[in-house]
């Protein structure tokens, strides 16, 4: 006998999404039988404003792509630029990057954290992770001026040097964050109920992952060792001692103990960066950004954000702005046809906690 | 060039089987393959199955209003040698029509969705061809270059008008420090450029 | 016809009292879960304003007879149970209603409330409420098995079904039921767990999974009502227990400690577990506090 | 002694003293700014000092706070969003983009001034405003409540047609229930 099916509308307007997207629900009881992901309620049509705007004026705009980790978009288009022109960056400039993109990783998992544990039940953690994120927020309100949106990166270099004493405040806040991991452990990672909510939920094939297009922790979650910081090493990470944790399981535990353990990665980098770090110029001359024409050329640039990996697709026509910049984030796929997909069969308890372990941003869907 | 073996081996065995296309070894780790449009299905059939090329990374879409083309771009990765493939064709845009390869990737599904969306492009034999991001769109589809965006703003939504005494930030800021502004600095939008 | 006036004062005040301790119970939790979480917290008259704000919201949707009436009942079940128990042990005034078998009565009424919640959200239409209804109920019968076997195991070794009797058995803190049956106190401490609606038990009204689960479609005087009820209905639930194991209270400040030593049980676990699915938590009860329970009413019938 | 005047005043002041003390946010977020509520709900700033609070659903909420740009999709959603809340009823817009389109002033997507389509109360500028100016925002809103100037519920109600042509204007496809608070 099958049970009666009812149409379960999740979001937009629903505390347990991700954002502002709407899942649409076919449960029989409690049992997903199908899902539908609609998105497009973020649309704000980037791609074409871009094409509106300078290639300089873009940045701006990429780093509002993904709100809680900005970044890697700009990294992305700034090296987009740089590949297509052939555009040398200074030494100094690429470790500074990599502190950024390193510092904001955390700032990530920090917002994950709270997330995950947030969706089943644990309000503790939120109120400290989201608490705790704010340091590195600071860290970056010091070194660019903004909380959240930095404009930092861009073609050429970073926009300005490290202010005094910052390289002694951050390796202050990287000390705390060590001494809170084990907290953590303790109110999340080691409880034994969010075990119990975890293991054998939400279960990516390892089998399939790579054709899904899963990328990221969840398919270093499948006990895939795939990272684009050490497959395409970009800026300075060939240089930097690290090493890519796989676990395997591909369940919703797994994928948080992949985020859990490149956290401890992300401080030692950072620790490393800053102890590397040379001197020098943090950017070379460039020209007047509103007179700043590209060369004709494409280029695929990709990023390990933490969400997975963010590719830009850019082309330019030689003109002052850009032809096309195409943007995949992780969430693309995350997001539709593998949320789709890994939704069948679960709980709608479950339905939040695996949305959040596969980092679904809306943002990055629709741009 | 010690460096570059692994992409040669790759263009080599492409431009072997497919004996038209245009190979080129752009950078480490990226192979850009130009192709004719009834190409790309068996390229990529083959890419995926023989070449073990099976990460879809994206399908793009370019719109070169002067030449009256479209062009799509597949990207492949492979996951053993991490490089990276660019599938590049043509298609005509009067009427855009292409194959669509949901069969081989599912997440191709998503972005053939889009690109019906935003381009126009009919993917014959994607099933949900279904409305993604906008919503009750009327009109040309907006991502191509000859829609305006400034215009149907403007037309569209009630633009707020600025404050009568508000001052140019960039006039007020040279006019303190005694600089002057580059020509091409006084308009801000560069949009008649 | 002669008047008992100092029952009479009992019956207008208990239900005053018992909704003030409520609120400013709720305001403490409030500040304590802050506290823990690191921040300053809401001031312990919270509760109190968001009571009064929902009251005095000028519109409230109703869809239908049933969803006016779930409040009422939710509130009614409270105050009725309220009347039942004796809050303050040998006092005239808070004698109120209590009877012989007053807790078998206790038993029927304590899940009136939540079937009368269920009808009213049930009307509502909204899906999240259907759902939260379903999963508070079956969360329901999960605790209610233990909490019973607790209440039987204690009823056959003091042969008694009167809350008044249990009182009068535990007249020094040594004879206290928590000391003399300590097996039906962790069953009904571990139901009591659920009861309060606390995490890890609070499926039903998951924010994340079903919005707020049965009162989704509630707002303004209907929201503010339930909330009424509620604060009443805690207050129930800790003069209960307090009443059956710790020996009941003679005077208000007895009363207070005991009760707010007993809530912060709940609390304090709820503030460091995420919650468990309903078919977890049924599981949870049917396994220890279960066997616990006829552990206890073994141990009794055994000791004769 | 008690004329009905004073009595109906000291109900006033218990009222709008509770509703100024408890703000129920409904936890919709509707754009890039929803990235700040959660420092601002968290221990670093903890909004719930003043008594604000998320609501999970619109039926129990006070405060919709529009977070950033709208676009056309998330306007007709938050259009039912808000005609589904009880009055007494605020309206935040946060963010550059809900006064002027901010620097999304030329898309096609998202609406440029958000007060044509919903009573805005208060309006907190910048791109993002920080948790502060979040806070300093739900403050002013206080003060307008124990004023008795944050009318925006029964502005929309009086200004219905109004409201209701411009967002039929942006809206292609109105097929909404009416409105039935």
């Amino acid at each position: 006998m099958r049970e009666k099916e009812t149409t379960l509308y999740l979001g937009p307007q629903h505390p347990g999404i991700t954002g502002n997207m709407m899942v649409k629900l076919k449960v029989a009881g409690d049992t997903v039988v199908k899902a539908e992901t609609h998105v497009g309620y973020l649309h704000r049509a980037f791609e074409k404003l871009m094409e509106q705007r300078t290639w300089m004026q873009s940045f701006p705009i990429v780093c509002r792509i993904c709100v809680p980790e900005p970044d890697p978009n700009e990294e992305n288009l700034a090296r987009a630029v740089e590949e297509i022109e052939g555009r040398e960056v200074p030494e100094r400039a690429k470790y500074i990057r990599v502190m950024a993109l390193e510092l904001s990783r955390l700032a990530a998992y920090m917002l994950w954290m709270g997330g995950q544990s947030g969706g089943l039940g644990l309000y503790t953690a939120p109120q400290w992770s989201v608490g705790d994120r704010d340091y590195i927020l600071d860290l970056f309100e010091e070194l660019t001026g903004g909380r959240i949106y930095h404009m930092y990166i861009w073609a050429g270099g970073v926009r300005r040097d490290l202010p005094d004493g910052f390289k002694e405040r951050v390796l202050k806040t990287m000390d705390y964050f060590e001494s809170r991991l084990p907290e953590y452990d303790k109110l999340i990672f080691d409880n034994a109920i969010f075990k119990k909510r975890t293991i054998g939920i939400g279960v990516i094939d390892k089998e399939k992952a790579l054709e899904w297009g899963v990328v990221g922790p969840p398919l270093r979650g499948c006990g895939i060792k795939h990272d684009v910081r050490i497959d395409e090493p970009y800026e300075i990470y060939d240089k930097l001692e690290f090493e890519v944790p796989t676990v395997e399981g591909g369940d919703i535990y797994a994928r948080a103990m992949v985020r859990r353990r490149e956290m401890e990665q992300s401080i030692s980098m950072i620790r490393q960066v800053l102890d590397k770090m040379p001197g020098g110029p943090v950017y070379n001359k460039v020209p007047n950004p509103l007179n700043w024409y590209v060369p004709k050329g494409d280029a695929y640039v990709k990023t390990e954000s933490a969400r997975g990996e963010f590719g830009y697709y850019a082309v330019s026509d030689g003109s002052l702005k850009p032809r096309r910049v195409h943007v995949r984030g992780p969430a693309y796929v995350h997001g539709v046809s593998l949320l789709e997909r890994i939704l069948v069969g679960a709980n709608i308890s479950d339905v939040s906690p695996i949305m959040n372990s596969l980092g679904v941003c809306p943002p990055e869907i629709e741009r | 060039m010690e460096e570059l073996k692994i992409e040669k081996e790759i263009a080599e065995e492409i431009s072997k089987t497919f004996h038209s296309a245009e190979v080129t070894v752009k950078r480490e780790k990226r192979v850009v393959v130009k192709l004719r449009d009834d190409l790309i299905t068996p390229f990529l059939s083959y890419a995926k199955n023989n070449m073990n090329f099976i990460h879809l990374a994206h399908i793009s879409c370019v719109d070169w209003l002067e030449d009256n083309k479209f062009e799509l771009i597949y990207s492949l990765l492979n996951y053993d040698n991490k490089v990276m493939i660019l599938a590049k064709t043509y298609i005509d845009r009067e009427n855009p029509e292409f194959v669509s390869h949901t069969n081989y990737w599912d997440q191709a599904e998503t972005y053939e969705r889009e690109m019906r969306e935003m381009y126009g492009i009919n993917f014959k034999g994607n099933k949900r061809l279904t409305e993604f991001i906008l919503e009750d769109w009327q009109g040309i589809p907006p991502m191509r270059r000859d829609f305006d965006t400034v215009k149907f703003s403007q037309d569209t939504f009630y633009n707020r008008p600025g404050r009568e005494n508000a001052q140019d930030v960039r006039t007020t800021v040279t006019k303190k420090s005694g600089e002057e502004i580059p020509e091409i600095g006084k308009d801000y939008t560069v949009r008649n450029l | 016809m002669e008047i008992n006036w100092s029952s009479v004062i009992g019956i207008v005040a208990t239900p005053v009292i018992a909704f003030i301790v409520g609120v400013l119970y709720g305001g403490a939790v409030r500040k304590i879960t802050a506290r823990v979480q690191n921040r300053y917290g809401p001031p312990i008259t919270q509760n109190l304003f968001d009571i009064i704000k929902l009251y005095s919201k000028k519109t409230a949707i109703q869809h239908g007879v049933m969803q006016h009436l779930g409040p009422v009942f939710a509130i009614t079940a409270s105050v009725t149970s309220l009347y039942f128990i004796p809050v303050i042990k040998d006092s005239p005034y808070f004698q109120n209603f209590s009877f012989n078998g007053d807790l078998i009565f206790l038993l029927y009424m304590m899940v009136f409330g939540s079937l009368g919640m269920a009808l009213g959200a049930g009307q509502t239409g909204n899906p999240n409420s259907a759902i939260g209804v379903s999963r508070g109920l079956s969360q329901m019968v999960g605790y209610e098995i233990p909490f019973v076997l607790a209440l039987v195991a204690i009823m056959i070794q003091f042969k008694t079904t009167s809350l008044n009797e249990l009182l009068a058995v535990q007249d020094h803190f040594t004879n206290w039921i928590i000391f003399q049956s300590p097996l039906a106190f962790v069953a009904g401490i571990l139901a009591f767990l659920g009861m309060m609606h606390y995490a890890p038990f609070d499926v039903v009204i998951a924010p994340a999974e079903i919005a707020s689960g049965p009162p989704s479609e509630f707002g303004g005087k209907y929201l503010g009502l339930m909330m009424t009820s509620g604060s009443i209905f805690a207050f129930v639930k800790l003069v209960l227990f307090v009443d059956i194991f710790l020996g009941g209270a003679s005077d208000f400040i007895t009363l207070i400690i005991k009760t707010f030593l007993l809530y912060m049980i709940p609390v304090l676990t709820g503030i460091v577990s995420p919650r468990f699915r309903t078919e977890q938590s049924i599981l949870f009860f049917w396994k220890w506090p279960t066997f616990i329970g006829i552990l206890a009413i073994i141990v009794v019938v055994l000791n004769g | 002694m008690y004329n009905d005047k004073d009595a109906k005043k000291i109900v006033d002041i218990i009222q709008s003293y509770a509703r100024k003390h408890s703000l129920w946010v409904v936890a919709y977020g509707t754009g890039c700014g929803a990235i700040e509520i959660p420092p601002t709900m968290t221990s670093r700033y903890d909004a719930e000092r003043f008594g604000i609070r998320g609501s999970a659903t619109p039926r129990q909420a006070d405060v919709l706070l529009i977070t950033g740009y709208l676009a056309v999709k998330t306007l007709k959603r938050v259009i039912r969003t808000y005609e589904q809340m009880q009055a007494p009823k605020f309206v935040m817009g946060f963010g550059s983009c809900t006064i002027n389109g901010g620097m999304y002033w030329d898309s096609y997507n998202t609406i440029n001034a958000l007060d044509r389509y919903l009573p805005v109360d208060v309006f907190i500028n910048g791109c993002m405003p920080r948790p502060e100016a979040v806070i300093s925002g739900f403050i002013k809103l206080q003060q307008l409540i124990s004023e008795g100037k944050a009318e925006g519920a029964e502005k929309y109600l009086k200004n219905l047609e109004w409201y209701r042509e411009n967002q039929n204007k942006v809206i292609p496809n109105w097929n909404m229930p009416d409105y039935n608070w």
